[in-house]
């Protein structure tokens, strides 16, 4: 647009593609299969458009759009204001219009400064309307890097309840792609939450075909097993069947079924592998109170009472604020040690 | 920027004398000012009455502003209202026996039942906003509708409306200022109807108007009498026509006062006799409009009744199509969530008798 | 305050006090239950005031607070503008000055305009600073009125998650005029949810002692039973205690506990019941997903896995907005038919 | 009512040669405003080696913003700064030492370990806010804190400030015009360092000046040049005494820029080199007071010589402090929610070590 403030494009290396950015092998991060899905997306359909603060030529806060302005332009990646409510607006206004705007926040934290746009009209219009709102939020998400209260929250609940956004967050990088293209393809909106701890410290090789998507609302079991089932999402994931590998060198066999899609949860895969072990270990970054692992819990309580040998178990955040504190933080959030032990209680229940 | 702040709210002289509209095009603007004065008036009896569920919220002795500025609108450019202002949505183009279907919660009312009153929109057909309670939470999104249209270089103008006590919601700011920024096709248009339920100006705002706030936004600012629907329409034309041209957003005030209580519910014994005395008298658009068409040969004593009559006969027309379309379907009520279960592409079903 | 415009006191009748206005036998009804507990905490301590939208000469939408304008002046009865955040923000900052304000909420649904004072200052300021924060956040909350999905709310979820907020759901007069006075008498932030269905339809007896309080924390067995345990809270409890009643005339028996507090659950006063009765249906007006019935039952699942003898069942309506037209909302919002299938269901396992 | 904006950014002149404060004060400032610099570039120097955890958001080049402001304010007053705005509450009166503490996530910084960097308070010692990084929700409570003062009649007054960027956010508005509509005895400083993370301030507001933006809400907007610790003093007692009086809100924008990246990760690429440079010749507050200093004969070069040996032993000193208090221990993070446990109230454990 014409009054956008075109600035300078960022350091030599940057503004490439971002399968440039792939490692010599050609395995992606995490952060460079979300810049890939983006990139694609925006080179197929001319009516996907980005918007957010410092997204143009920053990049954004954690340079997942880095290139993305000199390739489409000021007027497909628009650098906002402050306004969270108003990005959220504007997201749905132009979807209104024939537009799929993929809005980012800085970090998912901030998504609570936009909450009223975004639980209020985002999800309730369609119902009330039969306006299609193809819009997508997306924003790093989670705890595990010292950041403390304010850039470590796990939003779900909030836009979970009420219904309305479907909520994806992928665990690998594949994953992360594929439900990408899938979030922009969607005509509902959509909330994609990255797990700012697993941007750049898992990569795997990641598929190439610009069609290549994960269907939304289809969990995957990333480890089989027999004793325990873990059901689990984001950085969990990884924490998790890193306990898995641990248990299984001491006869303890957990499988772990990563949730990938939030809202809506896909109970069937849940549900088998509860029939299949008997045993839910339900592990979530959202705190326990009304979190993620609560409503888990409660379905498999409800729906495979007689799979059951073991309490739904859960094991969460406490329900306060993370702590900055390496030895806070530590203790606040499930680590590795938390889960191998609730797996073997439950194993012996 | 200049700001052209007019501070009068004397009563209307209707721009001047001079007719801004052709003649036929000032008939069905008396027209659509009558229907929407009687239709207010009407449903406020039926609501006291017992007979109409749910809220009303009357936009009696506004119908200046809601006419005024929707009458400068194309159908392609889009309007985002709020509770008070179904008259504008009447004027933009709605069909009164739907939106009576829709009070009646029924399944031919706009939003199939599932919202009542002026909650109301209809996108796909006139381009308004279906309302939502949260003020003004619509000002965000005329952002993105005027986006789209800069971006894709279509020449639409998005134009929304709030009350004078939605300006001190923090969205408010929020959207003028980034319309403002990027120069966006929108027209913000605040009616200031001088309370917000019970809360009076001064207790919103702490400066005389609100036009003048266009002035943190480099934009223009204009402040008109919603008495007068003409001079409503000019102001809103020429806010149109600047956006439409690519020279940004405009805030436009249009002053008049809630005749009703906030709902049907309020009598609003907060309101001063004086004032309210003073605009029915004095600031009464529809009747200013009346009186000028009269004086200015537009029509005649005979040609207002016949205008009447047919008013009457739509209001019982909508009346009646609105008892006879059914209720929703019970097990509707969980479709049309998301867009892939195809309720809102296909015919609801029609099964939910008329008894509730 | 010398700005504030002072407006007409309103009709003849309105501004008396509170308990002038009880029944000629003594009973009040839950709105003025309400409104009694209000007044004698601003008679009994200076440091209370209240502000909200219209709350002042209007005396609130719902009435809750006419006649405090003239009894308290408009230093202490502040209408404020439409702006939710800052009515929050006020709050907060007045109290870290010492007062204790109660902030109304015209309806709870506007409480989604202030979310981020709420959630992300009023919530998480004290864990991290040890400055209490004594302010008591109130609205009508709750359906089964014809209000449709922007005034028919139920918020808990949105506060709950992420702590630091207490929230009281009562839904009785006598607990909502006890409830209030803990409320305003705590150092925490409280919520407290006035349902609207109830305002002015069930009254009761309700003690005058200026001192009567019910403690935040602590549930309520309306009644006895010893087939299943219903666990509810706001309107649902009076519309379980009806169910009950028809389930006790065909041979079962259903006890119904009133939570009364939603945030900290009454977990021992809920599990005592459960073990009395081996079921567990949680009934809430909260949306299913992630929804206080989520919660309460994945932590019955988790801590009475060896009394259950049937999976603990969720009673809420579908995650999505509550329609307008009649014929919806009934279908939406759990009806006491719906209560009693589940029981029988529940009792037949 | 007037409003006083000030265009010029022109190199600092000191307020015209005059000394506003008597000579002890200025040493002082001189004092508080080399320990802020030098404290600025010993930390971003550690975070770079890797010696510090977290975040940090470096405020040189602003000093005389934070330090000007905040030197008006009395002990009772309050303080509701940003992440940016440490100086300020050092200025304020904060403990050097314990706010490395917290820097370093130990018990004795402000906030116990549960918080890092500049997201740091002192309420019950120097009346300072706990800063939040949600821009700016601060503003709101200051309203409510300067609330307080009006209704329990005490003669405090409520100082916030915010960045350039935040004035978009809706908040803003909301605060302030709810201030000024009760006339309540706030300041509201606006730091424009005139980027907010990446984006320039044309992207972030329509007009020139945000002082300007003062007319909406009918109460005075000044600006200042932030390279002059004595013209923003002024400007800020100025509005301090005025809310004092009872006479309302002021709005103050104080120009700076921002020398370093957003946060210690940024290497502000997108920063007009000339831009930087211009402003750290010619609007470094530091220097600007030392220079006038100087030159007026209230201290002599021996003088700075020694006031930076003292500055560099405070920093040592607070640097072994940070790293000798224990870390908290990790059955401390679930207390503190609420008032009744007693946390707050009572010695917490510091039995935490100090390896992570
Ligand atoms: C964010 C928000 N808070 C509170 C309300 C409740 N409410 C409904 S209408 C109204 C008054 C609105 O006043 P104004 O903006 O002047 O519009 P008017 O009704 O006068 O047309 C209020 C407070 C709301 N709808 N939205
Ligand atoms: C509501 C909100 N959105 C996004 C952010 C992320 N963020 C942190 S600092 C910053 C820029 C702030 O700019 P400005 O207000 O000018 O303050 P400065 O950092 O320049 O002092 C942003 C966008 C935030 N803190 N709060
Ligand atoms: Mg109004
Ligand atoms: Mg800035």
């Amino acid at each position: 647009m014409a009054t956008t403030v075109k600035l300078d494009a960022g350091a030599a290396g940057h503004g490439a593609e971002p399968r440039g950015k792939r490692d010599d092998d050609g395995q992606a991060t995490y952060l460079i299969a979300i810049a890939e899905a983006l990139w694609e997306e925006m080179e197929r359909d001319e009516r996907v458009y980005m918007l957010g603060e410092d997204i143009g030529a920053y990049g954004g806060a954690f340079k997942v759009t880095e290139g993305f302005l000199d390739r489409f332009g000021s007027g497909r990646v628009i650098d906002t204001p402050i306004a969270e409510e108003t990005i959220v607006g504007m997201a749905v206004g132009s979807a209104m219009e024939g537009l799929r705007p993929v809005a980012e926040f800085q970090y998912a934290d901030f998504m609570s400064s936009g909450f009223d746009s975004i639980a209020t009209v985002l999800g309730r219009y369609h119902y009330r309307s039969g306006v299609p709102l193809p819009v997508v939020l997306r924003g790093p998400s989670g705890g595990y890097v010292r950041a403390s209260s304010f850039h470590s929250v796990n939003p779900e609940p909030w836009f979970a309840y009420g219904g309305g956004i479907k909520i994806v967050a992928p665990a690998f990088p594949a994953d992360a792609k594929g439900l990408m293209k899938s979030a922009v393809r969607d005509d509902n909106p959509v909330l994609y939450l990255e797990h700012k701890w697993i941007y750049r410290r898992i990569k795997e090789t990641v598929p190439t075909d610009p069609d290549f998507l994960v269907p939304i609302g289809e969990a995957a079991v990333k480890r089989e097993g027999t004793d325990v089932s873990i059901i689990t999402s984001g950085a969990l994931v990884h924490k998790s069947l890193e306990a898995a590998e641990n248990l299984a060198q001491r006869g303890v066999s957990a499988e772990v079924v990563d949730l990938r899609t939030i809202v809506p949860i896909d109970e069937e895969t849940v549900l088998n592998s509860i029939a299949k072990t008997s045993r839910a270990l339900v592990v979530s970054e959202s705190y326990r109170f009304v979190g993620i692992g609560a409503e888990v819990g409660a379905t498999i309580a409800e729906k495979a009472f007689e799979h059951l040998d073991a309490p739904v178990t859960r094991l969460s955040p406490p329900n306060m604020p993370v702590p900055f504190s390496p030895t806070l933080e530590d203790a606040f959030l499930p680590q590795v040690a938390d889960i191998e032990r609730a797996v073997e209680e439950l194993s012996a229940w | 920027m200049a700001t052209e702040v007019d501070p009068t709210t004397a009563p209307a002289e209707m721009s001047g004398g001079s007719r801004p509209l052709p003649d036929d095009e000032l008939v069905r603007m008396l027209h659509v000012l009558k229907l929407c004065r009687y239709f207010d008036e009407r449903m406020e009896a039926l609501y006291r009455q017992g007979r109409l569920p749910g809220a009303i919220y009357s936009g009696r002795g506004q119908e200046g502003t809601h006419v005024g500025v929707t009458w400068a609108l194309r159908a392609d450019d889009s309007l985002f209202p709020t509770h008070r202002d179904l008259t504008a949505q009447l004027t933009k183009g709605l069909d009164l026996k739907r939106v009576m279907a829709q009070f009646w919660g029924r399944i031919d009312g706009y939003t199939r039942g599932r919202d009542g009153n002026s909650h109301i929109g209809d996108w796909q057909g006139n381009k308004t906003f279906t309302v939502m309670s949260h003020l003004p939470i619509a000002y965000p999104v005329a952002v993105g509708a005027a986006l789209a249209y800069k971006l894709k270089g279509e020449p639409n103008v998005a134009l929304a409306i709030c009350g004078d006590g939605s300006t001190s919601n923090g969205r408010w700011h929020e959207a003028i200022n980034t319309s403002a920024i990027h120069r966006l096709p929108v027209v913000w248009v605040v009616n200031n109807n001088q309370f917000a339920y019970s809360t009076p100006n001064a207790l919103e705002f702490p400066i005389p108007t609100i036009a003048e706030r266009s002035v943190a936004y480099g934009i223009p600012g204009v402040r008109v009498d919603g008495g007068d629907v003409l001079e409503v329409f000019e102001a809103a034309r020429a806010a149109i026509e600047r956006a439409r041209a690519g020279d940004g957003p405009t805030l436009i005030e249009s002053v008049s006062l809630r005749w009703r209580g906030h709902a049907g519910h309020d009598p609003a014994k907060y309101m001063p006799d004086e004032l309210l005395q003073d605009y029915m008298a004095n600031h009464d658009p529809v009747r200013n409009l009346e009186d000028f068409l009269l004086a200015e040969g537009v029509v005649t004593e005979n040609d207002v009744d016949a205008l009447m009559e047919r008013v009457e006969a739509e209001f019982e027309q909508g009346y009646e199509y609105a008892l006879a379309s059914p209720f929703p379907e019970p097990a509707d009520a969980t479709k049309g969530l998301w867009v892939e279960d195809g309720y809102w592409t296909s015919e609801p079903g029609r099964a939910g008798g008329t008894e509730a």
